[in-house]
């Protein structure tokens, strides 16, 4: 299990390929994962870039807590999660939620669990600027952060 | 003597002007919502506000005791 | 909607990026992938390599099928399977499947029903050498490839 | 006059010693257990033997037509 919260970009595939490379051999059949991505317009505005807040320490933390409630919950190999924080640009990479299994019923299911229990409880803030140089906070609806969620919002 | 020290997040620290303060309760305890009342002269915790005492989420009635870290934040927005 | 199938191996994180660069911006806010990989023991024994033999044609036509109907069930912006057929070694990505959606649900949905259906119909055989040098086809439990099938197995 | 081709794959290619042949059925049409007991001198098809027609799944009492590709396997293995 690993988390990253980081402010530098990332290339997906090959965060996932070098910790793939690190896993033990022939224990895994597969990978799920998700990748959200930076969109370059919002609420019919278009975004020249986003910066993203986060609360150092207690987002780690949070991140943490739902992978090993993963990995209690469902029999995988291992689980990678990377998240930035800061300023970032349309079609970057914003997450990464991967997880290896044996059975990949297994790893969609945590990967699914992963992702939606981080959205709803890691805290993290994005403050968008429209091409009219406005900066705003998106705001999403409330959420209690410790109700079961879903991914269907 | 209770210290505790207080962060604000985001479109509320925006609102509250600081990201962060010290505050030494005069009692022996204070909840959380008497503490969100000192600091902002008498006002009630906004609606969708969220609370976490030592990176924990909590309510506002959690008692806050001695060196705890309060944050005040919005909904969060990660992912 | 785009379906390969292909001897030559291939760089799953590379072929996600290439095809989302060039999916219209904007449009999708994630993407969910299923990569299967070969391990290198099946059965106790170990294997250098397996060989997948496929009926050309049969294979894209169906897998072509199961990614139309995750289209139809699913409100998705665009899906790519790729499939190596021939000779492998241990650790190759063997399958990917790639959706793109703009809730993050559907994306994890369709991506499942195509590798469920996919696994259940596409006309492919796996035939592994192990260190002994004996060939060997891999037999799994007998299944209809009309029925539902489910990823459990 | 129907003639149709047939094609074995995987462990059934290697049993049947071929991969593929073409037959000339006597009859108006045959169905597919007719043809399998034709190729094999009158076995019956085997437990989980896939059949395809054209490259689409169906089974053992499918009809022939003139043109058919008709295809036997084992269960499919890929992914």
């Amino acid at each position: 299990m690993k988390v990253i919260v980081q402010q530098e970009s990332f290339a997906p595939g090959q965060v996932i390929q070098t910790f793939q490379d690190a896993l033990p051999r022939g224990k895994h059949g597969g990978v799920v994962s998700f990748v959200g991505t930076m969109r370059d317009f919002n609420d019919g505005e278009d975004v020249v870039s986003m910066t993203l807040e986060h609360y150092p320490g207690m987002t780690e933390k949070h991140i943490e807590q739902v992978c090993a409630e993963a990995a209690e919950r469902w029999d995988i190999v291992d689980s990678l999660v990377v998240h930035r924080y800061g300023e970032m640009f349309p079609n970057d990479a914003i997450v990464l939620v991967a997880v290896w299994s044996a059975h990949r019923a297994n790893a969609f299911d945590a990967c699914r669990f992963i992702i939606n229990y981080l959205k709803a409880r890691a805290p993290f803030w994005k403050c968008e600027t429209t091409t009219a140089g406005e900066k705003r906070w998106v705001e999403h609806n409330s959420k209690d952060p410790k109700a079961e969620v879903s991914d269907s919002e | 003597m209770v210290n505790i020290s207080i962060k604000y997040f985001a479109s509320l620290r925006d609102r509250m002007g600081r990201a962060d303060e010290a505050l030494e309760l005069d009692g022996d305890s204070a909840t959380v919502s008497e503490v969100w009342a000192k600091v902002t002269d008498g006002q009630s915790i906004p609606d969708s506000t969220l609370i976490s005492v030592n990176m924990e989420y909590t309510d506002a009635d959690t008692v806050l005791k001695d060196g705890d870290e309060l944050a005040f934040f919005p909904p969060v927005t990660g992912g």
